[in-house]
């Protein structure tokens, strides 16, 4: 049926890895081959893949954009050469080029998580937010998410706030230099998982991972465990296995039909919440059964 | 040699084509230069003789401008000047040779001879205009060297011969030549010599540094004496010889010493068949076979190039034989490597101190225990205490001047620096010590003080190698002389040789 | 002068010059083995238009491995050029969005030239502070540009608050189209970056070659003490070859942004690495000294073609990491070998 | 020999120790005042709690520098260690959840201990590897040890396909449990990995300063040449330096994951950088010879300490890229103009 060529941000993170496999999966699934290719966030090794994917003469793009405006020129030079292009996980800021854009809904997720956040924590208290990295515009949509729904609570106190680049290392060490900071807080939000479990290392660590309330976002399979343990609050599950998946059938749809067969071009996934409760339906990494 | 080599006693001052007046030049502490005065006379060769550090290199760089007098005026042609930098000096038609060879071993010969100055045409660089002018340089030098040829593929003379080339290249009037002839062969020497005087015939001044006096003597019009910075003597070629220079240099204690009533033991070392290949094909030692036996004096003499260096180094370890046994009391050595041949009693003092004798980074005391710390290991760990105690036996043994064992190499002069290379390979305790021209670039008194310690090791039982290019240095200690001619022995003496027998037999008088 | 070295120079001259050859041939096969190895496996490798995609993105990095040669000639190192590109990048991203001039009130849109020629300079600034820290403070180069590598990194993060310009386009109203040519042009079929590569290549090329300059540059990398000695102006040389490198790294960056139409601050992490492996699989020693523009950008097609066509026939992205390294290593294993032999007197 | 030298020898090697002084004395200073500025700033600087946590933080760091320092000390480099590192946090973390023997049909879980002495074998036999290309294939330790940065990062990519282990815990039931002690656990309040670096500084700073290997590397870093005419085996020197700098580097690598208890293929990125800078600021020279474990200490503790405090007192992670950046060039800058006084005859 011809080449589809698949773009992540890097396999590194379980993340990004889930959502090459599955679009990979259902690609071949329909009778499409397909290359995962990653462009760990640079978009200049981006828009090689994207010349590559042309010279390949793929039918479709899968791509997770490297920066949502940095990544426009790269989708224009594939729809200049008639590729259509599939846009998960990440925006671009430009409407028109793509065929579609399927993301989670990241304020949505964002405000889940604030939710469940406040619940877990009581009474109130001080907190410090751990921020993904500045290229990527879900940080900063997370990040609002959250502060729209704390702002509601002035008995948390925010006293701290470190871009810890998605980056579960950079998290740990973050964490105990904003711990020194602040040793009385006891909440830490984080933009995804890697960074959360970083931080309940480090609070662990200084033994006061009991004191601390910590939320996370992805819904990793790492995260769901440690929920399961009682370290991790809440994670908030990005669906990416099924917007990765419904990505290449809106594609395969476009190459038979001309259509996606989808409303519009920008299409947002709900989020949804994992806590103890549900933890046990998590089926397979990002799904969670319902 | 023209009428100008018969100056007057007093040369009339408007022959003085550049002067130094009271100049002086410290480094921090160091008093290089304490106020020496030096003329330059026109169309003639001053000589500048002095001890290692006497302050000779220093005169030259500030008369030629590469470095700045602290004190002191330079006075061309009657007025004084400034050099900012050695291009401004080489406007004014000063150009110099420096001592250390100043050379890009990746550029071509003729890159080298332009560097700096190149010949600049329409399209750049004018290359074939700066060969021409090569070749014809080569030819003045009766040197057949090809301009294109990488310098670093040129042996070290031929690369001195490069140097000397780039300064005559400048067309200056006043040409120094700091130690030009420490890699030359005789006959070299003497094509150089015969430059020199077409050279001051046209009106040039040479200024002249050497250690080699006698060969120094030949050709100077002036010698002036440098010592520790100041300057002791003056007078025109009528009225030096040998005696006055050294007399002048280090006070009276000049001699070489003579061969030690040792009693020869056993063979201590034994070089059977030995050759060393060169990458090109031919051997650059070719079935060599030596015999030295403890307590004796075995000096090699011969030309650059005979391979002298590549024999000591391949009995050192350093080089790799491609036939032949080298056999220390009894064993074959030939497989081992350069510790275990240390280890045995056979150690190298190698030719350049620099590269391969001393670590810079290091102070005295290190240097002088590098070869030696099993010695002092006791368990995991070296012991300060003997460590200690070797390091002060061995800085009095050697006789290195040196305020103690912390003191950086740095800071010591050529000779002791040799000294200490010296004393590191003798506190290794060989039996066999081998020497590639140890006393290349020391000054005469601490040659006599490295003889006669040679001479001290052969009395208590040592077996002593030594090469050398000064035949008056074979004359000294030594009880057997080799002559050495590509690669093989062309001739073997006894301490009571003459001076011309071994030239004619290395070779030199039919080059010459 | 004795007959054997009269053999031996010139013999040894003629092993040197096949060393040359085989060594410059190396990188020359390499890239042939990689040609005939990927067309094999793709049929879409071997298309004229893919070699030009192929050569633009070479171009990045080829212009970027011209400035690192210099520096290396030198017997430097230039860190800090995949931060100089991405500061650069972003400096031209903000003049396209226009410069408040807060006094007046007005919002100024440079024309595309003059972003150029300013970009270009606060690129050879930039390249000159490290030659300053090297000439003058006696910084290591290693060091020297490592520091500036972070502080041009921050310095981008901070001018765009850790984001991207976008749209650098321009408009006509303004006065200030075309930015994008550049990078999405072509004159007679040819991408814009890769003739801009080209005239680098060349113009560098003879500046080595046949200028001056080029022969001080390589005798101050060979020596510097003789070449000062000579009345070569190391420091002048010295500063002028991070500078140039600083200046064509502003350029690359400059295409790179022409060519993504936008300029973020984290673009050209770890350049610097590919630059400098195809410099040193292309000959050039990193003693200094030794290496020719022909080389290096050889090296750098190399590179570039090698990983254009791991990703053209699907390989994962982990073993395109192994195979880099793998042919960095081996590459410069093959020049060691060279060398060795050669340079027992270097 | 003449008066002068006598005279200069003793007054130089006074300047010279005073020289060595300032030297350790400004990193020394720097860290009093890095130390002074942020307590000043931050309350919550100044405390013991914070020394210990900024101090295990350094650990990584720390114990990576130590390897970087031997390595440079030789004269050479090593670019691999931040892939060293996360190559081995991978082949602990694949041995924590189980080697299975396919022939035996079995899984086997190695007891921690067996885990370690494997893990840093294999740190070790990498380390080994840039080794024998610097010393027996001759190819420049930059390059060398670029090339093994990028194939060893791409197979521990291969080895987890980009995943990271969690989970390192072990269990009781399988016997592999206490592979967290490392990262968790403390003695006398402090934590094991502070407690690891010291005693690796320590055995290094003896190694150095008090074995006979130790004056061979700093011979053969000075001088090779003279060194191995000296007697010394300047290759095992070589080689045994790359092997001790990848088993230090798994041996951080084992800290770092066992702090994280996980172990992910993307960890220690750039670190090596963060380790070539501490040891340059504690006063080394890249040229080899010249360098103490004490200098290297206070060097990794400055740079961490600086980038601890930096997000203590909550300035923008660009901003510490910046500073960073800025403090590795003023601390070389100020080393270079005491050394460039000093040597001379180097
Ligand atoms: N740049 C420098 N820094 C410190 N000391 C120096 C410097 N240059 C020269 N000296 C010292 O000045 C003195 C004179 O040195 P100079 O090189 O002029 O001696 P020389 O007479 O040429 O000796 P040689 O015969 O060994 O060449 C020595 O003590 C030397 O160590
Ligand atoms: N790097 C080299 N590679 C190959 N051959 C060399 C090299 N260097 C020198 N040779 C050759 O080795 C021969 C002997 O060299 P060398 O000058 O060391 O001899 P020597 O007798 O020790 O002279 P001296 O020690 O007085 O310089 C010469 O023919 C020279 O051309
Ligand atoms: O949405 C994704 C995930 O949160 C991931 O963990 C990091 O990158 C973001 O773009
Ligand atoms: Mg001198
Ligand atoms: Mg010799």
């Amino acid at each position: 049926e011809g080449l589809i060529t698949i773009i992540v941000n890097d396999p590194a993170n379980p993340y990004w890895f889930t959502e090459g496999e599955v679009a990979k999966a259902t690609a071949e699934e329909l009778g499409y081959t397909a290359n995962v290719a990653a462009h760990r966030g640079d978009t200049n090794t981006e828009s090689t893949l994207i010349d590559t994917a042309i010279t390949n003469r793929s039918v479709a793009i899968i791509l997770d954009p490297a920066n949502a405006d940095g990544s426009v020129g790269a989708v224009q030079k594939a729809v200049d050469a008639d590729i259509p292009v599939f846009l998960v996980n990440a925006e671009i800021n430009q409407e028109g080029l793509a065929k579609a854009q399927l993301v989670s809904n990241n304020a949505q997720g964002a405000a889940l998580g604030a939710q469940a956040w406040v619940e877990a924590m009581g009474d109130g208290g001080q907190y410090v937010e751990l921020f993904g990295a500045p290229s990527d515009n879900n940080a900063q949509t997370r990040s609002n998410g959250y502060e729209t729904v704390l702002s509601q609570y002035p008995e948390f106190e925010k006293v701290g706030q470190e871009v810890a680049n998605w980056d579960r290392t950079q998290g740990y060490q973050r964490m105990q230099s904003l711990l020194q900071a602040n040793p009385d807080i006891n909440g830490v939000i984080s933009g995804n998982d890697e960074m959360a479990l970083g931080a309940i290392a480090a609070l662990k660590e200084a033994g006061k991972l009991d004191q601390v309330t910590v939320g996370g976002f992805d819904g990793s399979p790492d995260a769901v465990e440690a929920v399961l343990a009682g370290e991790l609050a809440y994670t908030v599950l990005q669906p990416v296995a099924i917007f990765s998946a419904e990505a290449v059938r809106q594609a395969d749809n476009f190459i038979k039909t001309g259509e996606t067969g989808a409303d519009a071009e920008k299409q947002l996934f709900d989020c949804l919440l994992i806590t103890t409760e549900n933890a046990g339906n998590y089926s397979a990494p990002f799904v969670l059964d319902q | 040699m023209s009428a100008a080599s018969i100056p007057d006693a007093r040369p009339d001052a408007r022959e003085i084509v550049l002067a130094a007046r009271n100049v002086a030049k410290s480094y921090g502490s160091v008093h290089a230069l304490k106020g020496v005065n030096f003329d330059i006379h026109r169309g003639q060769v001053t000589t500048l003789f002095g001890e290692n550090g006497a302050g000779k290199s220093t005169l030259m760089k500030i008369l030629s401008g590469v470095i700045q007098p602290s004190t002191g005026e330079i006075i061309l042609d009657g007025q004084p000047v400034v050099f900012n930098n050695a291009n401004e000096a080489r406007d004014r038609g000063i150009s110099i040779i420096h001592q250390e060879l100043s050379l890009a071993p990746n550029m071509s010969v003729r890159d080298n001879i332009f560097m700096g100055r190149e010949i600049i045409g329409p399209t750049g660089v004018d290359f074939a205009e700066e060969e021409r002018q090569v070749r014809r340089l080569m030819e003045e030098l009766e040197e057949d060297i090809d301009p294109l040829t990488p310098v670093e593929d040129l042996r070290l003379g031929q690369q001195q011969i490069v140097e000397i080339a780039r300064a005559l290249s400048v067309d200056s009037r006043i040409l120094i030549m700091d130690e030009p002839t420490s890699a030359l062969s005789a006959s070299e020497v003497e094509v150089l010599f015969k430059v020199i005087r077409d050279l001051t015939a046209k009106g040039v001044s040479i200024v002249y540094i050497s250690h080699h006096l006698e060969e120094a003597l030949t050709i100077t019009d002036h010698a002036v004496v440098l010592r520790d910075g100041n300057m002791t003597a003056y007078a025109p070629r009528a009225e030096i010889d040998l005696e006055w220079i050294v007399r002048n240099m280090v006070g009276d204690n000049y001699d070489l010493g003579a061969p030690p009533a040792s009693r020869f033991g056993e063979v201590a070392l034994s070089i059977r068949n030995l050759s060393v290949p060169d990458p090109a094909g031919f051997n650059l030692v070719d079935q060599l076979s030596l015999d030295v036996r403890a307590g004796e004096i075995v000096c090699i003499y011969g030309l650059m190039g005979a391979g002298r260096t590549e024999l000591l180094e391949t009995c050192a370890g350093r080089l790799r034989a491609s036939g032949g046994e080298i056999v220390l009391e009894g064993r074959e050595i030939s497989h081992l490597s350069i510790a275990e041949r240390i280890a045995r009693g056979l150690a190298l003092v190698p030719e350049d101190r620099q590269r391969d004798g001393l670590v810079q980074t290091m102070t005295v005391g290190e240097n002088l225990s590098l070869a030696s710390i099993g010695r002092f290991t006791r368990g995991l760990f070296t012991s300060r205490s003997a460590e200690k105690k070797l390091v002060g036996d061995s800085i009095r043994e050697v006789t290195v001047k040196t305020s103690g064992g912390h003191a950086a190499i740095g800071s010591l002069s050529g000779g002791n620096q040799q000294k200490v290379v010296i004393g590191k390979i003798l506190a290794t305790k060989p039996r066999v010590i081998m020497l590639d021209e140890p006393s290349r670039g020391i000054d005469i008194g601490a040659k006599a003080e490295v003889f006669r310690l040679l001479a001290r090791g052969a009395e208590q039982g040592l077996a002593v190698v030594y090469s050398t290019s000064e035949v008056s240095e074979c004359l000294s200690i030594a009880h057997r002389i080799i002559v050495m001619h590509k690669g093989r022995i062309s001739a073997e003496f006894d301490s009571t040789v003459t001076k011309e027998m071994i030239m004619a037999a290395s070779g030199e008088s039919v080059a010459a | 002068m004795s007959a054997n070295t009269a053999q031996a120079a010139p013999s040894r001259g003629r092993d040197f010059s096949i060393g040359r050859f085989l060594l410059e041939g190396r990188a020359f096969f390499a890239l042939i083995a990689i040609i005939a190895v990927f067309s094999f496996l793709s049929p879409n490798y071997f298309t004229l238009s893919n070699f030009l995609i192929m050569s633009s993105q070479v171009a990045i990095y080829g212009i970027l491995s011209i400035g690192m040669l210099l520096v290396i000639l030198n017997g430097g190192i230039d860190l800090s050029v995949g931060s100089i590109l991405a500061l650069c990048g972003v400096v031209a991203g903000a003049m396209m969005q226009g410069v408040e001039i807060s006094a007046a009130g007005v919002i100024l849109y440079p024309p595309v030239w003059a972003v150029v020629v300013l970009t270009v300079t606060v690129g050879a600034l930039v390249g000159a502070l490290n030659g300053v820290l090297v000439a003058f403070f006696k910084v290591p180069p290693f060091v020297a540009t490592l520091g500036v590598m972070y502080v041009a990194r921050g310095v981008a993060l901070l001018m765009t608050n850790g984001l991207t310009y976008n749209n650098l386009r321009g408009s006509a109203a303004l006065g200030n189209t075309g930015f994008n040519w550049l990078g999405f042009n072509r004159l007679w079929g040819v991408p814009i970056s890769v003739i801009v590569l080209a005239t680098i290549a060349v113009l560098a090329g003879l500046m080595l070659s046949r200028s001056a300059f080029g022969r001080w540059l390589y005798a101050s990398g060979g020596n510097e003490r003789a070449a000062e000695l000579s009345g070569v102006q190391v420091r002048r040389v010295k500063i002028t070859v991070y500078t140039l490198s600083g200046a064509l790294a502003a350029i690359a960056g400059l295409v790179l942004s022409s060519q993504l139409t936008s300029a973020g601050p984290t673009a050209g992490t770890t350049y610097e690495l590919t630059a400098i492996a195809a410099v040193v699989i292309g000959g050039a020693a990193l003693t200094g000294g030794r290496g020719t523009v022909r080389g290096t950008m050889l090296g750098a097609f190399v590179i570039g073609f090698l990983s254009a066509g791991l990703v053209i026939i699907g390989v994962s992205s982990y073993w395109q990491t192994v195979f880099t390294g793998a042919v960095i290593v081996f590459a410069v294993l093959m020049n060691s070998l060279q060398y060795g032999r050669g340079t027992r007197r270097g």
